[in-house]
């Protein structure tokens, strides 16, 4: 299977543009949000045009056709990652799915899936009060850690955390000792966004099934970029964002286990979300329901199945590849350059195609701006992933992250940047 | 290149031989200001001295991490305002701020932001905008501490 | 100041397409969510084609060029209700920022606004625990009463209402028991989704601060049809979503107080709304930036601020009287219906533009269903206001919506719609 | 107008002289069952006898307040359903649930289903199929909880 970049690219108008100096645009941020083809916005502007109404807030036909819109959407979305379209929540974003896990988790300690007390042992289980834990990886973007802290601060729970392995990925061998009978999620990155590693996740889930634990896996990274069947990943909760592949802003998923979506008490409240409404409370619909409260992102939701539509027509498995190519040219060029320090895992195993590195003596900041002088738009910072680089004894990095449409003379032109930056600021 | 007029030779040569750099006593007031995109990181104290009941900076100390643009900004501020009253000081900082939320459209004034004025280039780029501002607002709201005598109780 | 509906309509290609039967379409459902202008359409997609990048996350030219266009938005909304851009907050919907006022202030019990332990006169006056007050309405959309079940449910707090008065008004002749120095939010609708009644929310408000309460305002339905300027209101925090003003889904708008946002901690955490990350702990960003974690729907952001654009260049006060017409002609041809009984206020006065009502003998649904048939779309059941109809003793009812682009013959057409529902179910 | 294909004299029919009406004793289960976009609700009560073994509808009682798909449906549902074994019951109750979520392009058995064909038309229209099975599968619900002899237990 291979993928031919110069079709791909014509679909990409944004790629032909031109950067700062007339310099052709050599976009390596893909992993911050990619660029669309014209599909999704041709989708998302045919909904708006033809079939924009309230979807499930009316019988007429434009809201019927919007309805439909929407629920196909869902059934696409859910085919792309093998689940069922019921096990399909959309959200503002993966950050929302994020915080709707953990303030459900957290909601279950005063009230039942459906709206009342909470009861029973599944209630219990999933309830997150004192004394519980809830382990997550330094690895983690901000994302999948600072809800967890939050939540930790309302519950009065304890946030505990895999450590982080030189080679940027995460260190499994304490696992006996972090996940107990306290523990009650297990929050775990599928790809990391800084270093690329992408941690045993069907590994991690089983132990924290074992321990009768959640498993929860950010899926940000991970989605995007591979053929991704929710249920091998072992995950009870999975989620991503619809921007970082090729889909439109403003929506993201939630993907759960039938089982565990409905145990799941709602977290944001409003219309559409009811079974009954009066004065002195509500009841609450099943999910996938439960958790969409107001008039949804239809029209996002269309752009986002025709993002799936495109990826898959392209196919999952010749990206993967396409971007490993890429990836092992990057690590090789990256690391011949003195100076260099790339933070992740130097092989393409297990590795996804975020490529971050330190330059000595030439700031990140200052990295990135040389680049973008040569038309190369790169992420500097910590890319909100700060314990992960103090962990790695850096303060800021520069990365380039890869997608269908990056070629290898886009990666050569970054080896070359970094000389450009080195040579300019006398390091190297 | 358009780089070098972002990167003026002033702005390379105080970022590779900061002035003033180091955390000295005695002080009035110390902060720790960080720029949450990057992680860079400056602590600054400032020492105040009153001259004939108008106060002025007697001395601005710090310890920074982080970028050509930031390092290069804090260690220029030292040269501009150390030994200026106080006053005349936050008009300085006041005109160096609004310069670098000019988007690079402003006309400097050389006589009033001296070396400062090299960072013109930089306010075209408003992601690095937080860069050449982060030891400047370091030092008003370490000074603004001092005038306040806050220091005293926090220590 | 008049209107010029013919070309307004032009704008709106949606408006030109037939529906069922090889009818015109007839859309009186904006209450639920308006149609888009081209200018919309075409200021989003120019936005994906020419300047997609993840915005606020990078230092490159295209990122700093999303940044600007999404900032830009922000100062847009701003300017079209009188706010600061630093006092607006974009959300998913309407249905989140009210969801974000409810959890912050519960979350205000176990956390300062910056992050840690909370402190102060200002966090104890914010926070909302066992023993205190929620004030609504029973007016209220289901967006503007769950959350504030719910937070009650968690907070271990007391939800009380001020009735509905037959004419579908708020009483508020028990203001004076109902407004208590327990009372810690009163939160209000700006118009009713159902009956068009528009609160005198600026005495409401008045009242609330003299008890030491905070002042939260629905404007969802208010916002789109009136111009509206924040702090005339005497809100302290107010909310609307984009889709119900002719902008994009995926995006509601979120206005505070500079103080009172300032006080509140973070609700949805993750990227972008941290200072700084340590697995210990993080501390938070000052508004607006607190209040908006993970990658923003910048896209949807331009949208809206085209919205705006066009909102103003038509001119609201020219919109508001348009509307005003077309529901003063409505409310003359439906009272003159025989067996048709209009659920709100019989004149226009501090009144808006839904017009929902009750046929005799034909169930809403019935009603809806000859209306779609003749291509006129309107919304039946109890549109998220069902604790509303239960006080009017009705168990749904037809809902009416008008927005710049209805006409007079439109209004006439429903009304001939709801005489052939009479006709063919044999009621009138 | 299309109107008369979805509302067919067989429906209209019930709407205005409902079967069965009426909540009515004995009965082995009861349910409350709500259409959460328009308040429409149904009671159902379900009495089971047991005919050689087999268990069979003996009765179907109900009352309701909807619209006339809610309302015909549960009206046809109890002409339909009342004297059959509950196994042929269920059979026509998962039918009837086929061809509602059919969106009109299903050919219905009449011999199966009797007056419920005439709901066909309805399929058409997803936001009245669930009105049309409000009655359905409340029916489900409380025999189901005949069969197992739950409403024992919750009175
Ligand atoms: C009065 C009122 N408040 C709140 C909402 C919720 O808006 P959204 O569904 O866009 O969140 C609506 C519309 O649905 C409304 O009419
Ligand atoms: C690994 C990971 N998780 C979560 C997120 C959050 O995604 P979003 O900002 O779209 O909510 C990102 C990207 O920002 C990410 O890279």
């Amino acid at each position: 299977m291979s993928l031919d970049v110069a079709a791909v690219r014509a679909d990409f108008p944004v790629l032909a543009r031109r950067a700062r100096g007339g310099h052709p645009l050599v976009y390596l941020d893909s992993g911050a949000t990619a660029q669309k083809p014209l599909a999704v916005l041709d989708a998302e502007r045919d909904f708006y045009l033809r079939h924009n109404a309230a979807a499930h807030r009316g019988a007429h036909l434009l809201s019927e056709e919007a309805t439909d819109a929407y629920e196909g959407a869902r059934a696409r979305v859910a085919a792309f990652i093998g689940a069922d379209p019921g096990e399909i929540v959309f959200t503002r974003n993966a950050t929302e799915a994020a915080n709707l896990i953990a303030y459900s988790v957290g909601n279950a300690a005063t009230s039942g899936p459906s709206g009342g007390r909470p009861a029973g042992p599944a209630a219990e289980r999933l309830a997150v009060g004192p004394g519980d834990e809830i382990l997550v990886t330094e690895l983690e973007h901000h994302a999948n850690l600072v809800p967890w802290q939050q939540l930790c601060l309302r519950a009065g729970a304890r946030l505990r955390w895999f450590p982080v392995t030189a080679e940027g990925r995460v260190d499994l061998s304490g696992i006996g000792a972090l996940v107990t009978e306290r523990t009650k999620v297990v929050a775990v990155t599928g790809q990391s966004n800084v270093t690329g590693a992408m941690p045993p996740v069907a590994a991690i889930a089983a132990a924290a099934h074992a321990a009768g634990a959640l498993a929860v896996v950010d899926g940000a990274q991970l989605v995007p970029h591979h053929s991704v069947s929710v249920r091998e990943t072992g995950a009870d909760l999975l989620f991503f964002s619809s921007h970082k592949m090729l889909g439109p802003t403003g929506i993201g998923v939630l993907w759960g286990r039938r089982e565990v979506l409905e145990a799941l008490p709602p977290f944001i409240t409003g219309g559409s979300v009811i079974e009954v409404v009066r004065m002195e409370g509500s009841t609450f619909l099943p999910p996938p329901q439960r958790f969409e409260a107001g008039v949804p992102a239809a029209a996002q939701a269309v752009g986002l199945a025709a993002a799936c539509d495109y990826l898959d027509a392209v196919g999952l498995d010749a990206i993967a590849e396409h971007e490993r190519a890429l990836t092992e040219r990057a690590l090789e060029a990256l690391t011949a350059i003195p100076g260099v320090r790339v933070l992740g895992p130097l092989t393409t195993e297990r590795r996804g195609g975020a490529v971050s590195f330190t330059v000595d003596g030439v700031h990140p900041h200052d990295v990135g701006q040389v680049l973008d002088e040569l038309g190369i738009a790169v992420r500097t910072g910590h890319h909100c992933a700060w314990p992960l680089h103090r962990a790695l004894g850096v303060q800021a990095s520069t990365r380039a992250s890869f997608y269908l449409y990056n070629t290898a003379e886009e990666v050569d032109a970054l080896a070359d940047g970094i000389r450009t930056a080195q040579k300019f600021f006398g390091a190297g | 290149m358009e780089l070098e007029s972002m990167y003026q030779e002033v702005i390379l040569d105080h970022y590779r031989h900061p002035h003033h750099k180091g955390l000295r006593e005695p002080f009035d007031a110390q902060v720790h200001h960080v720029n949450p995109v990057c992680g860079d990181e400056v602590t600054l104290r400032v020492a105040l001295k009153g001259a004939g009941g108008e106060p002025a900076v007697a001395d601005v100390s710090y310890d920074a991490l982080g970028c050509s643009i930031s390092q290069a900004s804090v260690s220029v501020l030292t040269d501009v305002l150390i030994g200026r009253p106080v006053s005349e000081a936050m008009e300085i900082a006041s005109a160096f701020t609004e310069l670098m939320h000019s988007r690079g459209r402003a006309e400097p004034d050389e006589d009033v932001l001296g070396d400062a004025v090299a960072f013109t280039g930089v306010a075209r780029y408003p992601a690095r905008v937080k860069c050449a501002l982060l030891g400047w607002m370091a030092w008003k709201d370490a000074t603004a501490r001092a005038l306040a005598g806050q220091d005293r109780e926090q220590g």
